[in-house]
């Protein structure tokens, strides 16, 4: 897939024309999988065909946040939590646009819950993908909703004691058309999702487990990044269609990866195109 | 609102807990002399921030019994209501559905009018036609409720039941009590009390549904019941483990033996 | 190259032939790609880039087989794989 | 009262300002904290998750700022001491929920850790923006404590103050901390607990029935007392009366608008001069006063101390307790000197409260820096040097051009990381 | 630019304020509305939905303030021009969100109907307790943009103001009405279309690669382009270069923040406005505005029946303040009067703005009923007697 | 007084480093000691640093403008921060990861290969005491006994014993070498 690209004998590398690499390297640490995630998602927007032009990045804060600062495509970096809310915005806005929120389970699961639910209840045509690295890193290792019970972090320096998120059942409660789960090392299947779910209308969301080098694993003693992508090979099972409800993540458990939900449903746009027009018919 | 409070009232009573150990932080108004009548603490806080602030009370005195009454449906509060299902905090909540949201078609004004004095909380709402509802029981399932029930208002026994029952369960328990709001059976005619009624007697008891299924849809009967009831460690129970787990001795744990 | 079972088409199919470009210093010294390159062509060398890190070096060029999974574990894009017989041809 | 020995950890420590007011809130009795993580504050919220269940108080992480806030006045309302901590666009998530704890009167402290706005910002950078808006953020009148601490020595001494505030006075209050102060290392010296003085909560103790809870004391403040002492409490952030009733109607909106929201207002108005805290130095005789708080203070002093090299007869008021403002100090002062001298890491936000209480009589001179940096002595020192010379009276704020803003605007200077 | 013919209701209407507000932004071609309902500004949203079918408009009821204001901010981006409406409680909930309009230099109209406050205060009471919160309430430094309609005909003329100056200046701005304004029924005349001036969008109009999303041009304002059309650019709320990308240090904070302050305060001139009755021989002059500036001008004509020259100034932009004007009154007049419905918030700018020039009166409006002109001719005429400046502002208790 | 700045990568220790001396300056040596550091993503991904400074009385100022002394561990903070150092001022660097570029001649220089020590040592991790124990016996702004219980008050006691170590491995090299 990859094609050399030369300009005055410098080395391209073939996802250039996607990043914006004048802001490369990027902040993320060693070990991180957030840049294998952008790899995947830059490869997804090249397999899923779609008009570069008419799709739009939203982050919110966090590490993976920045994400929407790497991707050649209009980005927007907002504040915290509200990237659904903002990308909401853009794509009533605008219908045309495919809009696509990456940011990280702190910024949408957390302080976003309510926009993230909201957003699936209404079937907000939108992608999703939530990086899940267990832990607030931006602001250096805080317990996230989705930190596994007894698993440390800093503002939990004596062991988690709130149960995680398990996402996918959370966005299959609210009504999301689309929920897939990899990991940042099951890279090719990632591909095909979000490329899958940049083709499809309404809300998916796409959860990626990505190691947390700097804090999570430091903290826990888990070693470096190289380690939990190895415990992620050793410990991921795929399970294509698995009730949602059996996906939750302990510390250091066996991890259910998948698709889950594939679905049809009307989403906001359309009702509301229908409402509009039943509306003008009646007058 | 009068036959949930009554039914509280019941409830309180069943459970056989002193009234002065509840507190109700609530978004929605109750009256003055409900409360005195009631003999409960009584905080009517803002806009969907109701389990949040009761999170600090149950926190701040782990003794107390806090019953959050929400009637925003969990809209600017659905956060806060996940959240705290999560950590399975000890609180429960009784949550006022009027059918804010509604289905496509039938009403000529897609919005009611706004005619009458009416505070916030008192709920207009302008819900557009358009969205689908929530099904409240599934996602307090998705996010870890311990205890979940469905009565329409009329079903006032039932309901002090599951009331005087959940009070006495720890844990996050939610209890979903359907009182007549904006039209929600558009073919239905009918005024407000007649829709009770409605509700009333369209709705069916499935003790035990699973939480995926109880959908509310204009076209079928209300599935009302308990829905679940399951133990999972609180979150002031799961504090005081892992905090003595690690600490030992140097820990106290909060609130006491009982949590 | 090992298979777990001989394929049957072996004989047929010509295996590509690839070339690894790095940019080392981007590397973060992360050692996904040494690890997970499962023709072993990577390792971790000695010399420091200009971040400090050790970035991956080619051991064995041969064995590459273009298959990009380098390219895509990489967080950096700082390591890629090209089809060398097209430029031999 | 003084603090329980539980709580202080007494000793010698080389710690950052974050952690100084973690053991701060501790010492001062603070039994729960709701935060939630956000760049610079993050690390007085982890002191206190460390070492608060030893002491048996509770952190809990919340999932946002709103939630945080409400928590704190819910935990506040159960009679415990309470405390969230915070920065820039958390403190904006709260505003709404600090009318209602002003309402409330629920004594309760946010540590706010300033950094650079609007908006996300400069996370990791500092700044005193905030600072009108800790008094004006929220809709509605009230007045609201801030203090602006200046090292992390004081931001352990003035959580424990901020906490003594809150309780006597029932009302939030603010640390208005900045990023430079929040995260610069030094000497904290944690004393002993019969050495700290701690507010204990004003508890109603009189007949149960007979309990109102906004009929205020003589000092205009009520009595509390805990959820669940079966007093049957009605507590509502709508316009109350004094037994916590709400107010509907427009006839008897009058009465209680002048018994609660003016009362909100007064409290803190009327009380200001026992509330104020100001460190002066060297105004007697002076010519200019550079009027500062928190960490420009502290840097002010190198360009003072220059100025003073130079003969130039300059004095400094630094606000301990930017809010309630100092009114009457500045009037006073405005008469005497020719000028005010006004260091801010802002646009100007409190240097309109100077011009405004010097009544046209002296002037007022701003030096304006964006924030994730401070200022460079040279910059206050010219201040001072043009505010000894200036002989006219000049109306409006002259706002100082600075080195920085000089180098960018004027001499091309190309943005780089 | 003349407005678009389409669904303007041309003609005399009886329309209360906050209907005057929708019918003024349908005009100004705001086809996008956000909003969580909210006591006493519902009656926006309504009417904005029930108008919606007809223009084509968009409506979105979000799940609380936060996500409406964000989502109008995203909206905007695309092309569209937006509005969202709240009150105090709402206000306070968007405090964020105003910051990353601010930075993100996005234009958009924010109406605040303003009731009793704090906290829940009382929703159907009129209140003015927001109006430093307008100008203060996100953290961080800005500017910002707000007027004060008095009558629903100036909801209807302010709403197209408030979408011009916030396309022009490319910032949030803020309409700061009271539920007094906003629900009284009053005579509201919609001109023809090509009576009604529209400030079009600022686009950019170079060359596709070269596009920087905030560099300023020659007026200081940045032009924008919509999301969609290949520009591929970037925006963060980070403190950011004329790229878009984030850069935090020191140089750039004042790069890109200080413009932000600048923006406006070189415009002042243009964008203040306010109207001056009979200040030329006054010797006390009323500052108010919002619904106490019709209280005002009664006051104003009994005061001068009993002998007394009184004048009124009434600030239709509160925000930026007419600092100038009210100096040079300063100078000719004994003394400022400002009614306020809230204990005391703009008169502190009333005060600032004097220099001891002039004594400032207070005459707080939280507790009475806003047609109440008892005591503001009180507060005349004791301060009429007053002898010596008075330093600091003072309050007559009656 | 003394203004002095560690620079390095994400990782590395620098921000200890700094803590470290400056506890034991004003904590065991009882001057004052005032640490500011750089937060966030920039501490992590590229040139982070600490800086300290040290008086005989009460700081001010809290921020480095113009350091006294440099210790630096990596390439990109070598030529990031390298043009503040004062022009008589110190140079401490870690000899394999920072190669020079133009030589300003009143600087004086003190290379020690800190990581390549720690590598040996066992973890490359402290290379940064390492750096400290050079850097104490090359400054001697510190006490060398005043660092080392500023050393071992600041890591896990289980640690304690191989800091030391690390620490006295940079001390002696610069009695050794310079």
């Amino acid at each position: 897939m990859a094609t050399l690209k030369t300009k005055s004998n410098e080395l391209i590398h073939p996802m250039e024309h996607l990043l914006r690499m004048d802001r490369i390297p990027h902040i993320w640490c060693p070990g991180c999988g957030i840049g294998t995630a952008v790899t995947a998602f830059a490869s997804a927007l090249e397999k899923s065909k779609i008009d570069l032009d008419k799709v739009c990045i939203v982050s919110g804060i966090g590490c993976t946040g920045r994400v929407a600062g790497y991707v050649k495509l209009d980005s927007f970096h907002t504040t915290h939590g509200r990237a659904i809310a903002f990308a909401t915005g853009i794509t009533l806005g605008n219908p045309d646009l495919k809009v696509v929120v990456f940011s990280g389970d702190g910024d949408l699961i957390s302080i976003g819950g309510n926009h993230f639910i909201h957003a699936a209840r209404r079937n907000i045509n939108m992608l999703v993908i939530c990086v899940n690295n267990f832990i607030y890193a931006m602001t250096g290792g805080q317990v996230a909703p989705t930190t596994p019970l007894s698993a440390y972090a800093t503002t939990s320096p004596f062991g988690c004691v709130e149960p995680p998120f398990n996402i996918p059942y959370i966005a299959d409660s609210s009504g999301a058309v689309y929920v897939a789960r990899w990991t940042a090392l099951h890279i090719r299947r990632l591909t095909n999702s979000m490329a899958e779910a940049l083709n499809k209308p309404g809300f998916s969301v796409i959860e990626v487990i990505s190691p947390c080098a700097m804090y999570y694993s430091r903290i826990n003693k888990l070693g470096d990044g190289l380690d939990m992508m190895k415990f992620y090979h050793d410990n991921s099972e795929i399970k294509h269609g698995e009730d949602t409800k059996n996906l939750d993540i302990g510390f250091q458990t066996k991890i259910t990866v998948g698709k889950f939900v594939d679905r049809e449903r009307p989403t906001y746009t359309e009702s509301y195109k229908k409402w509009l027009s039943e509306i003008k018919r009646k007058k | 609102m009068n036959p949930i409070i009554t039914a509280f009232a019941k409830g309180i009573k069943k459970s056989g807990v002193k009234p002065s150990r509840i507190s109700v932080p609530s978004d929605i108004p109750f009256e003055p002399e409900v409360v005195k009548h009631l003999g409960v603490d009584f905080f009517h806080t803002i806009r969907g921030r109701a389990i949040a602030f009761g999170t600090g009370l149950k926190l701040g005195n782990p003794d107390l019994i806090v019953v959050p009454f929400i009637g925003d449906m969990m809209t600017i509060g659905g956060n806060h209501f996940v959240h705290g299902g999560r950590r399975n905090m000890d609180l429960l909540i009784i949550c006022v559905n009027n059918f804010v949201y509604r289905e496509i078609g039938g009403k000529s004004a897609p919005i009611q009018k706004c005619e009458k004095e009416q505070t916030t909380t008192q709920k207009f709402s302008p819900y557009s036609t358009f969205e689908k509802p929530f099904n409240a029981t599934h996602l307090a399932n998705s996010c870890g409720a311990v205890y979940t029930a469905r009565w329409t208002a009329l079903h006032t026994d039932e309901l002090a039941n599951s009331i005087a029952e959940a009070l006495n369960k720890r844990g996050f328990s939610v209890i979903e009590v359907l009182l007549p709001g904006p039209n929600y059976y558009t073919s239905i005619k009918e005024t407000d009390s007649n829709l009770l009624n409605f509700y009333y007697k369209n709705s069916v008891i499935k003790n035990g549904e699973a939480p995926r299924f109880v959908t509310i849809t204009p076209k079928e009967k209300i599935i009302v019941g308990k829905f679940i009831d399951k133990e999972r460690p609180t979150f002031i129970e799961q504090y005081n483990a892992q905090l003595s787990k690690t600490l030992g001795d140097k820990f106290t744990p909060h609130g006491g033996k009982n949590g | 190259m090992k298979h777990w079972r001989t394929p049957f088409d072996i004989e047929e199919v010509k295996v590509p032939q690839g070339e690894i470009h790095i940019i080392k210093d981007r590397c973060k010294g992360c050692s996904f790609c040494v690890e997970y390159c499962p023709k072993d062509v990577l390792e971790m060398s000695e010399e420091y880039n200009a971040k400090g890190y050790h970035p991956p070096r080619v051991k064995n060029p041969e064995n590459c087989v273009n298959c990009g999974l380098c390219e895509m574990l990489c967080p950096e894009f700082a390591i890629w794989s090209t089809l060398k017989e097209e430029n031999e041809d | 009262m003084k603090a329980n020995p539980r709580n202080v950890n007494t000793g010698i420590y080389y710690i950052d300002g974050d952690v100084a007011s973690g053991q701060g809130a501790l010492a001062a009795g603070c039994r729960f904290i709701g935060g939630y993580p956000i760049t610079p504050s993050t690390e007085a919220a982890e002191a206190f998750a460390k070492i608060a269940p030893k002491a048996g108080a509770v952190f809990i992480q919340m999932e946002d700022e709103l939630a945080s806030i409400a928590s704190v006045i819910g935990a506040s309302c159960a009679g415990v001491k309470t405390m969230t901590i915070t920065s820039g666009p958390g403190y904006s998530l709260m505003m709404e929920t600090i009318g209602f704890g002003a309402m409330l009167e629920t004594p309760f402290v946010i540590l706010n850790i300033q950094r650079g706005g609007p908006s996300t910002g400069a996370p990791t950078k500092t700044g005193q923006a905030d600072m009108m808006q800790s008094r004006w953020g929220s809709h509605g009148d009230y007045e609201i404590i801030a203090i602006a601490p200046e090292s992390p020595q004081e931001l352990f001494d003035y959580t424990i103050k901020a906490f003594n505030l809150a309780e006597k006075y029932r009302c939030p209050v603010m640390i208005m901390a900045d990023e430079c102060v929040g995260h610069m290392t030094e000497k904290v010296v944690i004393p002993k607990a019969d050495e700290i003085e701690i507010e204990p909560r004003r508890f109603y103790n009189g007949p149960r029935d007979k309990y109102l809870p906004f009929k205020p004391d003589k000092d205009l403040v009520p009595k509390m007392v805990k959820a669940g002492d079966g007093y049957k409490l009605y507590i509502t952030g709508h316009t109350h009366d004094e037994k916590g009733y709400p107010i509907l109607t427009q006839n008897s909106k009058v009465k209680t608008q002048k018994s609660t929201t003016r009362r909100l207002v007064d409290k803190i108005k009327l009380n200001a001069d026992k509330i104020i805290e100001l460190k002066e130095e060297n105004t007697d005789d002076a010519d200019v006063v550079v009027v500062s708080y928190g960490i420009s203070s502290r840097v002010a002093v190198r360009g003072i101390e220059k100025a003073r090299e130079k003969g130039i007869k300059v004095g400094s008021l630094r606000l301990v307790t930017v809010w309630p403002f100092p009114d009457k100090k500045i009037t006073e002062l405005a008469k005497k000197v020719k000028a005010f001298v006004v260091p801010e890491i802002n646009y100007g936000q409190v240097v309109f409260d100077v011009e405004r209480c010097s009544h046209g009589e002296a002037n007022v001179i701003l030096i304006p820096h964006g924030g994730a940096g401070v200022h460079h002595p040279d910059d206050i020192l010219s201040a001072i040097e043009y505010a000894s010379k200036e002989n006219k009276k000049i109306e409006g704020i002259i706002e100082h051009k600075t080195k920085l803003e000089k180098l960018i605007f004027e001499e091309g200077y190309k943005l780089k990381e | 630019m003349k407005a678009s013919t389409k669904g303007i209701l041309t003609g005399t209407h009886n329309l209360s304020g906050n209907e005057a507000c929708v019918e003024g932004a349908i005009a100004a071609g705001c086809r996008f509305l956000s909003g969580y309902p909210i006591q006493p500004a519902i009656e926006i949203m309504q009417r904005f939905l029930e108008r919606a079918p007809e223009v084509e408009a968009t409506y979105v009821q979000m799940e609380d303030e936060i996500s409406a204001l964000a989502a109008l901010l995203g909206a905007v981006w695309t092309g569209k021009k937006g509005i969202t409406a709240t009150s105090g409680p709402g206000l306070s909930l968007m405090m964020e969100h105003i910051g990353l309009g601010v930075m993100l230099e996005t234009p958009c109209v924010i109406v605040d109907v303003q009731r009793v406050g704090p906290s829940i205060g009382i929703p159907n009471s009129p209140g003015q307790g927001d109006m430093m919160q307008a100008r203060w309430g996100s953290h961080g430094d800005y500017e910002i943009i707000a007027l004060s309609p008095s009558s629903p005909q100036e909801m209807f003329d302010f709403t197209i103001k408030a979408f011009n100056l916030s396309e022009r200046y490319r910032t949030p701005v803020a309409i700061m009405a009271d539920e007094y304004v906003a629900h009284i029924r009053e005579k509201v005349v919609i001109p023809p279309a090509k009576e009604i001036k529209i400030e079009p969008r600022n686009y950019y109009k170079g060359p596709k690669d070269k596009y920087l999303p905030f560099k300023r041009d020659k007026n200081f304002i940045p032009p924008m382009v919509d999301i969609g059309n290949g520009y591929k650019f970037h925006v963060t709320g980070l403190t950011h270069d004329d790229q878009g990308y984030p850069i935090m240090n020191e140089e750039c904070q004042e790069y890109n923040v200080h413009p932000l302050m600048w923006k406006i305060r070189r415009y002042v001139d243009d964008i203040i406005e306010f109207q001056e009755t009979k200040t030329e021989d006054a010797e006390v002059v009323i500052v108010s505005y919002g619904a106490p500036s019709r209280t005002a001008l009664k006051a104003i004509k009994q005061a001068r029946k009993s002998g007394i020259k009184v004048g009124s100034l009434k600030l239709d932009t509160v925000w930026p303040f007419p600092e100038k004007r009210i100096t040079e009154l300063a100078k000719k007049v004994k003394a400022f009067v400002v009614p306020e419905m809230n204990y005391g918030q703009i008169v502190l700018e009333v005060e600032r703005c004097s220099y001891g020039n002039a004594n400032v009166v207070f005459v707080s409006y939280a507790e009475k009923e806003v047609d109440n002109i008892d005591d503001l001719l009180s507060a005349i005429k004791q301060v009429i007697k007053e002898k010596e400046a008075r330093k600091g502002i003072i309050e007559y208790h009656t | 007084m003394a203004e002095i700045r560690f620079a390095g990568y994400g990782g590395q220790g620098i921000i200890r480093s700094g803590i470290i001396v400056g506890k034991g300056a004003s904590i065991f040596d009882n001057k004052f000691a005032t640490m500011s550091q750089a937060f966030g993503p920039e501490a992590r991904g590229g040139a982070c640093s600490s800086q300290l400074v040290i008086s005989e009385n009460k700081i001010l100022y809290p921020y480095v403008t113009r350091p006294d002394i440099f210790v630096v561990m990596s390439q990109e903070a070598y030529e990031k921060f390298e043009p503040e150092l004062k022009e008589d001022g110190l140079l401490l660097y870690d000899s394999d990861l920072v190669k020079l570029k133009k030589k300003r001649e009143k600087i004086k220089l003190y290379p020690i290969p800190a990581t390549r020590f720690a590598e040996e040592l066992g973890n490359r991790i402290i290379a940064n005491v390492v750096m400290l124990g050079f850097f104490t016996a090359v400054t001697k702004l510190v006490s060398k006994e005043g660092m080392e219980k500023a050393v071992a008050d600041s890591v896990p006691p289980r640690f304690k014993e191989l800091n030391l170590k690390a620490f006295n491995k940079g001390f002696q090299h610069a009695q050794d070498g310079n």
